[in-house]
């Protein structure tokens, strides 16, 4: 297996044109799959016998929530990347994953919320879950907040690559500790997913998965390209790009 | 024994360092010149180790720098711009740390340094109540007594009277006499009496 | 010859130790600051004991970890700036040792007399006298394994121009686990339930600290002293 | 189809749901090609400063 893709994927004349060419293809693709996706969540798939039309929420609430983690996750791996075999594209990657990974966050926690008061009666409940959630949504702070803290640009993209892996070291401590203490003081509560449901129900939500992965490539590749853009400093290849 | 060859860094902007290379052995004390900005601090620290250039190579013994780092450094003395000193120790006590978790040493040792370095006098006061120059000839101390065979010295005359300059300029001779390597970054020419110099003169961007 | 590891830590400590008793003051300040924070909370909560009690594992805890965090700042900044962690960096001996002995002895200085003096607090919340000890020894252990992930995020921001809030923003999302486990274990200490389990997971927390997070914060100092 | 909106009486916490999530992906999407754009015109202004 020769290393030659892996050295393309490090130059960022050749990542950008990539990333120019592939983004309309998983864009578009993202929005045919999610309006089919839609079109099965509400309309065909019959309502949950105890939650009645409220589970439809899991729709965006479950993808969200897989997504907020899975960018984080995909993240570190760029800053690990970047650290280890030191590639600028890497370090643009990470930096291009994190604002969408934050929104995601803020997604799963509003949704979670809306879901909450006709269940509990409560917009914030403090399941476990959505607790990881919030401290999720911290550690995305804390990411950007030292990567906006930093000038030199080469630094900032060291030190917040060292912060996304030490916080994806810790991600699964903290949830566990979170879920540790919610045992302690309350009944476990059954969030959204849990249902058991039947097929009907289950592939629009595998085909809204799809649908969210394929808008998260579609955008991480149009961030990167900005991040390139303002890493690039030799005038060569800008020149033509910028035609 | 010191290679340098094609060093590229960028700070910010700024391409600083455009493809600067020279080679240092035994006995030779690299004169760095150039104009504010044009990059000196950038490449001492380059050459440290404490910055990674983006394109180019630091080799010492043949061997790259940055893979063996922990041996390089044990070799290695850097004095920049300000003395690394803590304002509320004493000189001796400032040395004792500083080099004492380089290599093991005793009283006398630091002592005699001090004493080399007209710093004996002050040594026992806390280093904030000492001038700049006071405290530019503790540090200097501190790297006669590392021992190491390369000297990074970022503009070592700095803050010194006529005398200290003549000082500065008698322990780098003393240096090359025994084949250490000097590389120093200095504003106007350092007249050296014995010891091979070479002349690196850096362009600003 | 190269001093060995053992004489580097013992020079480390004694240098930070005699720093630190040269400017006492620097010492007490989080003392007060966790004294003010914790006479706050009956100001604003309720003077009636029993309440107060429930609410104790939270004050103490809380007010634990933002004195902690106020004496973070100063664990690598005023080195950074005066050039003497540039040397340590340079020295040719491990980093990362060099850096756990400065956080033990920064825990020593700053986590220990905290924790001691958590009694203080602890009584006028109402906490039993015979759950002293445990109170004490969980903040300390608490603070011991905060200091460690405290020492990531403090080399972290060396790089930025000033620490303070990004430190606290960096640091406490990782000090979840702690703070539940903490107040867990102190909870357990005031109504004389089981304080084992919480203490060993806060234990192993500890461990987990002292394994990685000097090997971090070796890094996050490199990339900071840039 | 006021029966599909009501949506069993979750309709008030349904709707914004949908619209909160497909919301944040189409501010994504802006967000991203706004700083795309800005990039470029930063990286514009580099090159006439260089040439």
């Amino acid at each position: 297996m020769s290393w030659a893709w892996f050295h393309r994927f490090a130059s960022p004349p050749w990542v950008y044109g990539f990333a120019t060419r592939w983004t309309p293809w998983f864009g578009g693709a993202a929005l045919l799959v999610m309006l089919w996706a839609l079109y099965g969540g509400l309309i065909l798939a019959p309502p949950d016998y105890q939650q009645k039309d409220a589970f439809r929420i899991v729709y965006i609430h479950a993808p969200s929530a897989t997504l907020s983690m899975a960018v984080y996750a995909t993240m570190a791996l760029a800053a690990a990347v970047g650290l280890i075999w030191r590639m600028k594209v890497a370090h643009a990657v990470a930096a291009a994953c994190a604002p969408i990974g934050a929104w995601f966050t803020v997604a799963t926690l509003g949704t979670g919320m809306l879901w909450g008061k006709p269940m509990w009666g409560a917009y914030w409940v403090w399941d476990p879950r959505l607790t990881s959630e919030l401290v999720l949504l911290f550690l995305y702070f804390g990411y950007m907040g030292l990567r906006a803290g930093i000038e030199d640009p080469q630094k900032a993209d060291k030190a917040s690559a060292m912060l996304a892996i030490v916080g994806v070291v810790n991600l699964p401590i903290i949830h566990y500790s979170v879920t540790w203490w919610n045992s302690l003081h309350q009944k476990p509560t059954r969030l959204l997913g849990e249902a058991d449901m039947v097929w009907a129900m289950v592939w629009p939500l595998l085909l809204m998965f799809l649908a969210f992965f394929l808008f998260f490539a579609a955008v991480v590749l149009i961030r990167l390209r900005a991040e390139l853009l303002r890493r690039e400093r030799s005038a060569s290849w800008i020149r033509e790009v910028l035609k | 024994m010191l290679n340098v060859s094609g060093l590229h860094l960028w700070r910010g902007d700024r391409h600083v360092l455009r493809g600067v290379s020279f080679t240092a052995n035994a006995g030779q004390c690299v004169l760095l010149t150039g104009r504010n900005g044009a990059g000196k601090t950038t490449l001492l620290r380059a050459i440290a180790g404490l910055l990674d250039p983006e394109e180019g190579q630091v080799q010492w013994r043949g061997a790259s720098a940055r893979s063996t780092r922990d041996e390089f450094h044990s070799e290695l003395a850097y004095l920049g711009h300000e003395p690394p000193l803590k304002g509320d120790l004493t000189g001796r006590e400032n040395l004792r740390y500083l080099v004492g978790i380089r290599r093991t040493l005793s009283a006398d040792e630091i002592d005699a340094a001090l004493t080399r370095t007209g710093a004996r006098d002050f040594a026992d006061r806390a280093v904030r109540t000492l001038s700049a120059g006071q405290r530019r000839r503790v540090a200097l101390a501190g790297v006669l007594l590392s021992g190491a065979l390369l000297w990074l010295l970022d503009e070592p005359t700095t803050n010194l009277d006529a005398d200290g300059q003549q000082l500065v300029a008698r322990l780098i001779e003393e240096q090359l006499a025994r084949s250490g390597i000097v590389v120093a970054a200095v504003h106007h020419t350092l007249s050296l009496g014995a010891g091979e110099v070479v002349p690196l003169e850096l362009e600003a961007a | 010859m190269r001093t060995g590891s053992l004489g580097v830590a013992q020079l480390v400590i004694a240098r930070d130790l005699r720093l630190a008793f040269r400017k006492p003051s620097q010492l007490l300040q989080p003392l007060m600051f966790f004294m003010i924070v914790a006479t706050l909370f009956p100001l604003t909560l309720t003077p009636e004991m029993s309440r107060l009690r429930d609410a104790a594992p939270g004050v103490l805890w809380i007010g634990a970890l933002l004195s902690s965090l106020l004496a973070l700042e100063s664990l690598f900044r005023e080195d950074a700036q005066d050039g003497t962690l540039e040397q340590f960096a340079l020295s040719g001996q491990s980093l990362t040792w060099m850096l756990f002995a400065k956080t033990c002895t920064h825990w020593l200085l700053t986590g220990l007399p905290l924790a001691l003096s958590t009694p203080i607090v602890a009584v006028p919340l109402g906490v039993p006298t015979e759950a002293l000890w445990s109170v004490v020894a969980s903040v300390a252990l608490g603070s011991f394994a905060l200091s460690l992930i405290g020492a990531i995020s403090a080399g972290l921001t060396l790089g930025a121009r000033r620490g303070g809030v990004l430190l606290s923003l960096l640091t406490l999302p990782l000090a979840v686990p702690i703070l539940v486990f903490g107040a867990d274990a102190t909870h357990q200490a005031i109504i004389g339930g089981a304080i084992g389990p919480p203490l060993r997971m806060l234990g192993a927390i500890a461990v987990l600290g002292v394994t990685l997070a000097p090997l971090a914060a070796a890094a996050a100092v490199r990339i900071g002293l840039e | 189809m006021s029966e599909f909106l009501s949506m069993g009486g979750y309709g008030k916490y349904l709707w914004p749901s949908f619209v909160l999530g497909i919301g944040i992906v189409a501010l994504n999407f802006w967000m991203a090609l706004g700083s795309l754009s800005k990039a470029k015109q930063e990286a514009r202004r580099r090159l006439e400063m260089l040439s």
